[in-house]
């Protein structure tokens, strides 16, 4: 085998797991702070897209500039839907939540078709075709954005965790709620903040992807799905874990789809999530209870 | 008296903590057997180890020389070993009679069999007035009874009662102690887990006594409650307590 | 400084304290005994609001607690300790410090409390940036007691603090819950050791299912005939 | 209502039902009931496992479309009648659901959702690669060769409606066995207290995977049904997460661990969506799953325990008075 292809499939792959750590990043975030599983997680990447589109398309501002735009919409966006929907099952089983965050899943994509239709949009950017060669490899300029950007973003979100009282207190509600509530901290506010800036880690997300995807209703779905088995893998909960996670499943998925088959690709990183789940459902960096 | 559960050197620990550290004991047929020590002694841990919920780490669990160590729960049940838990745990959403006849479901298939022995435990153990009441419904007292008519329903021969009478008043403790008397004579040996002495004296045949983890005192009821190393266990090494002169006690009662 | 006033309580439809009464004076050390069961953790749950009051009110420093939601008590001056320390096992031993004084008024002179804490509890200093759930149990009590001091409290609510301890941290832990009383902080103690907790406080309540039963100063109770026989089995 | 009232509504409703295909001739019509009682019927068998077991699966097409390949494969590819062929499909998917239960019932709480979503999309995966066999993507075509039971071909669509309305019926009565059953009983401690049922004997995983196995054999049941109506299949068609979703929305929306849930469910969102398809007409389909999306938003916020709860009577009996009175002796 050549081995610049299996470098050059690894690159990419590499990159796009950059995007896939980034959503599920989010994912992770709301799960260790609430304990609970959100499958509407692709429909804010979508709605990122969409937001990111719209911008590029009414207003003239392209993808990259527009970022900390559609960060604002989507953490109100995210913070929102706390409030209307999540705040009031709060404290019910697991299964609510799936089902709610399902609803919501299935209501956000079809609205957007009824609003959209169901038409392949693209984003055009100056940087859309450009790449950077290096020794026969190649990367093309907005996956390398997108996986600088993921890398920050993560970098920044651990940073918050560790470094500010309000991350403090976020890492204290995951664990305990009923000791931060003794120490003084609101959970339901911490709760807030989690989705809200797990809903705009999913819409930055949307926006780095817009350059290299289609935008239509049913994008998300591709993430969601990936965004769990990357969450999983890398241990429920952890940051850390999801960036490794994502890099990873993005490699897998990208050497399966070029030496094995196109339509198996999926299903090696389902394949690694069930082995994952069965023998360590801490997962990679996850602590074993 | 037989040997009916012969206890060896038990060892059970939880990242690193000896929660039991190698726990001798033997429980004879038809006897009721104390066990008491202060909150974080092992009993708690003691009782799940042989009842399957947790793997012991170490030593074994013969029943009628039968080797049931690390027996999974249900398997343990099917062998005659019930427990009740520390807070009682009734089937929330579920009657009276429902929750018992799950209970009595392990010597039939049919649930009209098992109902008609649910019946009659619930009867035994005084809850024939709320046979269609939601266990969600009850208040302590009767939560306790059905912990005990449903643990009575598994026909066990070793009962581990965790605390059964927690949250009771004196009144109602004394009709729990009775039930428990009345379990023993149908031929349960039980293995009794209490902080209130008065009652561990009155009921008990035996008492063993666990500290950190470990066997500090074995005997008679009274034996074991004049032991000074079970006074000093009790008392957090020292004997302020007994120390103080025996003044009477206006202390006022409301 | 705390008044409870004939208080009921309990989880779903099942009633845990039955009309209780209870009052903590400004630099009083008061403590809690009754048997397993007998509804001490739900009161003082009750008190720092996690469990709903159904009756009764609670007063604080001349607040009417009922209105407020659990998180905003801190801030009023009420540090609660709960059963098994509640130390944050996930975080390190500085980070949960840190929380300690998360509270506005205890956060700006959060460095100077650090210090003193440090010092009353060295080994703590030592072992800053280890996780909380590595530290042995009387070191996680230790650190919980530190914290709980980090909100400069006015009340310290402490529930079983010699749970799962060997005796001989028992008795440290008590000499610094005696120290932090010296200090003039009030005091509410649940505690099984019944030897410790009435050496260390003025004033006992005994909570039988769910209803003060007796009440008076610590001496006094210690020589009741009852609760010798009850909870000594002496 | 008094018992002769309720005995003759029931018989309206079941002459209703029973005569609905005689009275209109409108294919549309009948299809649209007959899909009602087609999702029923699987989320009576879901339930098994959902419900009342407490297991939320999300994976349930993988069943559907095993008994629908199976039937269909061997009718196209051998000659086999389907009546065979679903047996085999049954039989596959209960082989299946032991495969994908024994490891999945150890894992707790999101974990098992997650793992049987994860299995189904594998599933769907394997069904859209293995294009010699199943056709791929393009899927599977049944040629039509005349009226005849032996391949459960029909012209009309009135004798799928009443094989539905019978397999309907069975699964029914079946279920309703269970719930007073020992299995039943078992399945309801389980859901109430896991370890409270094992400290009384329960053998959880094991009455958990007989729960799943039947589940499963229902829904591949109802597949074979489906695929012989239908007279298509495609892996996004019978094996789609979406499918897996509604069969668990029908018995959420209509109330989890309730016999008539499922029946309410699956009458409440098949009429909606094709309610919604008819008017709105299909250039807006999103429409119908919009209205789909915000019900099970409402029913999980709202009505948590589906919209039977409605029809729900007087609350059961409650303690006697004197037993909330406690003396005290102090």
């Amino acid at each position: 085998m050549d081995s610049t292809i299996i470098l050059q499939t690894t690159l990419n792959g590499l990159m796009i797991g950059g995007v896939y750590a980034l959503v599920a990043v989010g994912l992770t975030l709301i799960f260790g702070v609430m304990k609970i599983v959100n499958f509407a997680q692709g429909e804010f990447v979508m709605l990122g897209m969409y937001v990111s589109w719209a911008l590029a398309t009414f207003v003239g501002i392209g993808p990259y500039p527009g970022l900390l735009i559609v960060a604002v919409i989507m953490f109100v966006g995210g913070w929102l839907t706390f409030k209307l929907l999540i705040i009031r099952i709060i404290g019910k089983s697991d299964e609510a939540f799936i089902l709610l965050t399902l609803g919501l899943s299935i209501f956000l994509q079809n609205i957007t078709l009824l609003a959209f239709g169901a038409d392949y949009l693209t984003v055009t950017t100056t940087v859309k075709d450009a790449a950077i060669r290096f020794g026969g490899l190649a990367i093309s300029l907005p996956r390398l954005i997108a996986f600088g950007v993921a890398l920050v973003m993560v970098a920044a979100l651990t940073l918050f965790l560790n470094r500010t009282d309000t991350g403090r207190a976020m890492r204290a509600t995951a664990e305990s709620r009923e000791v931060a509530t003794l120490l003084g901290i609101d959970p339901v506010s911490c709760f807030a903040v989690a989705f809200g800036v797990g809903t705009v880690m999913a819409g930055i997300a949307g926006v780095l992807l817009t350059p290299m995807f289609y935008v239509y209703p049913g994008v998300g779905t591709l993430f969601n799905t990936t965004a769990f088995i990357v969450v999983v893998l890398g241990g429920m909960g952890s940051l850390t874990g999801a960036l490794v996670g994502g890099l990873l499943i993005g490699i897998v998925e990208a050497l399966g789809g070029t030496f094995v088959s196109l339509d198996l690709s999926q299903l090696f990183a389902f394949l690694i999530f069930l082995a994952v789940l069965f023998v360590r459902p801490s997962g990679l960096f996850g602590r074993s209870a | 008296m037989s040997t009916l559960l012969k206890v060896t050197n038990l060892k059970k620990s939880f990242q690193g903590v000896h929660a039991l550290k190698d726990v001798s004991l033997d429980l004879a047929e038809g006897e009721i057997l104390g066990l008491i020590g202060p909150n974080g002694s092992g009993k708690s841990t003691f009782v799940n180890t042989i009842a399957g919920t947790f793997r012991p780490d170490g030593g074994r669990a013969l029943l009628q020389d039968v080797d049931v160590t690390g027996l999974p729960t249900p398997a343990m049940a099917r062998h005659g070993v019930a427990r009740t838990f520390q807070s009682s745990r009734p089937f929330l959403g579920m009657t009276v009679l429902e929750n018992v006849t799950v209970a009595a479901l392990l010597h039939t298939d049919r649930p009209a069999e098992a109902e008609a022995a649910a019946r009659e435990c619930i009867a035994l153990t005084g809850l024939a007035d709320c046979v269609d009441v939601t266990s969600a419904n009850l208040p302590v007292e009767r939560r306790r009874r059905l912990d005990l008519c449903r643990a009575l329903a598994l026909k066990p021969k070793v009962l581990m009662l965790d605390e059964c009478l927690a949250g009771l008043n004196p009144r109602e403790m004394d009709e729990g102690l009775d039930l428990v008397r009345l379990i023993n004579r149908t031929g349960v040996s039980v293995i009794f887990i209490e902080h209130v002495m008065k009652a561990v004296v009155a009921l008990c045949h035996r008492v063993v006594v666990l500290n950190q983890g470990e066997l500090l005192a074995e005997g008679s009821p009274q034996a074991v409650m004049r032991d000074e190393k079970v006074i000093r266990a009790y008392l957090g090494g020292s004997s302020k307590l007994c120390s103080t002169s025996k003044r009477s006690a206006p202390a006022t009662a409301t | 400084m705390l008044d409870v006033k004939a208080i009921s309580a309990g989880y779903g439809d099942m009633k845990v304290l039955d009309c209780v009464s209870l009052t903590v004076e400004s630099g009083e050390a008061v403590s809690l005994v009754g048997s397993n069961g007998a509804g001490k953790t739900t009161l003082l749950r009750a008190i720092s609001g996690l469990v709903p009051v159904w009756s009764g009110s609670i007063v604080f420093d001349g607040q009417d607690l009922g209105a407020l939601p659990a998180h905003k008590l801190p801030a009023l001056g009420i540090a609660h300790i709960p059963q098994g320390r509640g130390v944050l096992t996930q975080l390190t031993v500085k980070d949960n410090l840190l929380l300690g004084g998360y509270v506005p008024a205890a956060r700006e002179r959060r460095p100077e409390t650090m210090k003193m804490v440090y010092d009353l509890f060295p080994v703590l200093r030592e072992k800053e940036s280890q996780l909380g759930g590595s530290l042995s149990g009387g070191q996680q009590q230790m650190l919980a007691i530190a914290r709980a001091l980090m909100s400069h409290p006015k009340l310290l609510i402490l529930d079983e603090p010699s749970l799962g301890l060997a005796p001989i941290m028992v008795e440290a832990v008590f000499e610094i819950i005696k120290t932090i009383s010296g200090q003039g902080v009030s005091l509410l103690l649940v505690e099984q050791n019944l030897a410790e907790a009435l050496a260390v406080s003025t004033r006992a309540y005994v909570l039988e299912t769910g209803r003060v039963v007796l009440h008076g100063a610590s001496d006094e109770l210690a020589n009741n005939e009852h609760v010798r026989t009850a909870y000594l089995g002496i | 209502m008094n018992r002769t009232g309720r005995i003759f509504l029931a018989a309206l409703a079941g002459a209703a039902v029973l005569l609905f295909p005689v009275v209109t001739t409108t294919p549309y019509y009948i299809h649209t009931v007959l899909m009602v009682f087609l999702f029923a019927t699987m989320g009576l068998g879901w339930n098994l496992i959902g419900g009342y077991g407490a297991q939320l699966s999300l994976g349930h097409s993988t069943f559907f479309a095993i008994g629908a390949y199976s039937a269909v494969l061997l009718m196209v590819n051998y000659e086999i009648s389907p009546l065979v062929g679903g047996i085999v499909g049954m039989v596959l998917a209960c082989g299946a659901a032991v495969v994908i239960g024994l490891p999945c019932f150890r894992l707790r709480g999101p974990y098992f959702c997650l793992a049987t979503i994860a299995a189904g999309e594998i599933a769907r995966i394997l069904f859209l690669h293995f294009q010699e066999f199943t056709g791929g993507a393009n899927g599977v075509p049944l040629p039509f060769h005349g009226d005849d039971i032996l391949t459960l071909q029909f012209s009309s669509k009135a004798p799928y409606y009443y094989l539905a309305l019978g397999l309907l019926v069975a699964v029914f009565v079946l279920v309703r066995w269970m719930e007073k059953a020992k299995i039943g009983r078992y399945l309801a401690a389980i859901r109430e207290d896991q370890d409270a049922a094992e400290s009384l004997g329960v053998r959880t995983d094991r009455v958990k995977l007989i729960a799943y196995v039947l589940s499963a054999a229902i829904t591949a049941a109802a597949g074979v049904l489906y695929a012989f109506t239908v007279g298509y299949i495609d892996p996004d068609g019978v094996a789609s997460l979406n499918l897996s979703i509604e069969i668990a929305v029908v018995v959420i929306v209509g109330g989890i661990g309730t016999l008539w849930g499922p029946v309410l469910g699956a009458t409440v969102v098949v009429l909606l969506t094709e309610l919604t398809n008819m008017y709105l007409g299909s250039l807006r389909s999103g429409a119908s799953l919009v209205l789909y999306g915000l019900l099970l938003i409402v029913v999980v916020v709202a009505r948590p325990k589906g919209l039977i709860s409605l029809f729900d009577r007087a609350p059961a009996a409650s303690l006697p008075k004197q037993v909330g009175t406690r003396v005290h002796v102090a």
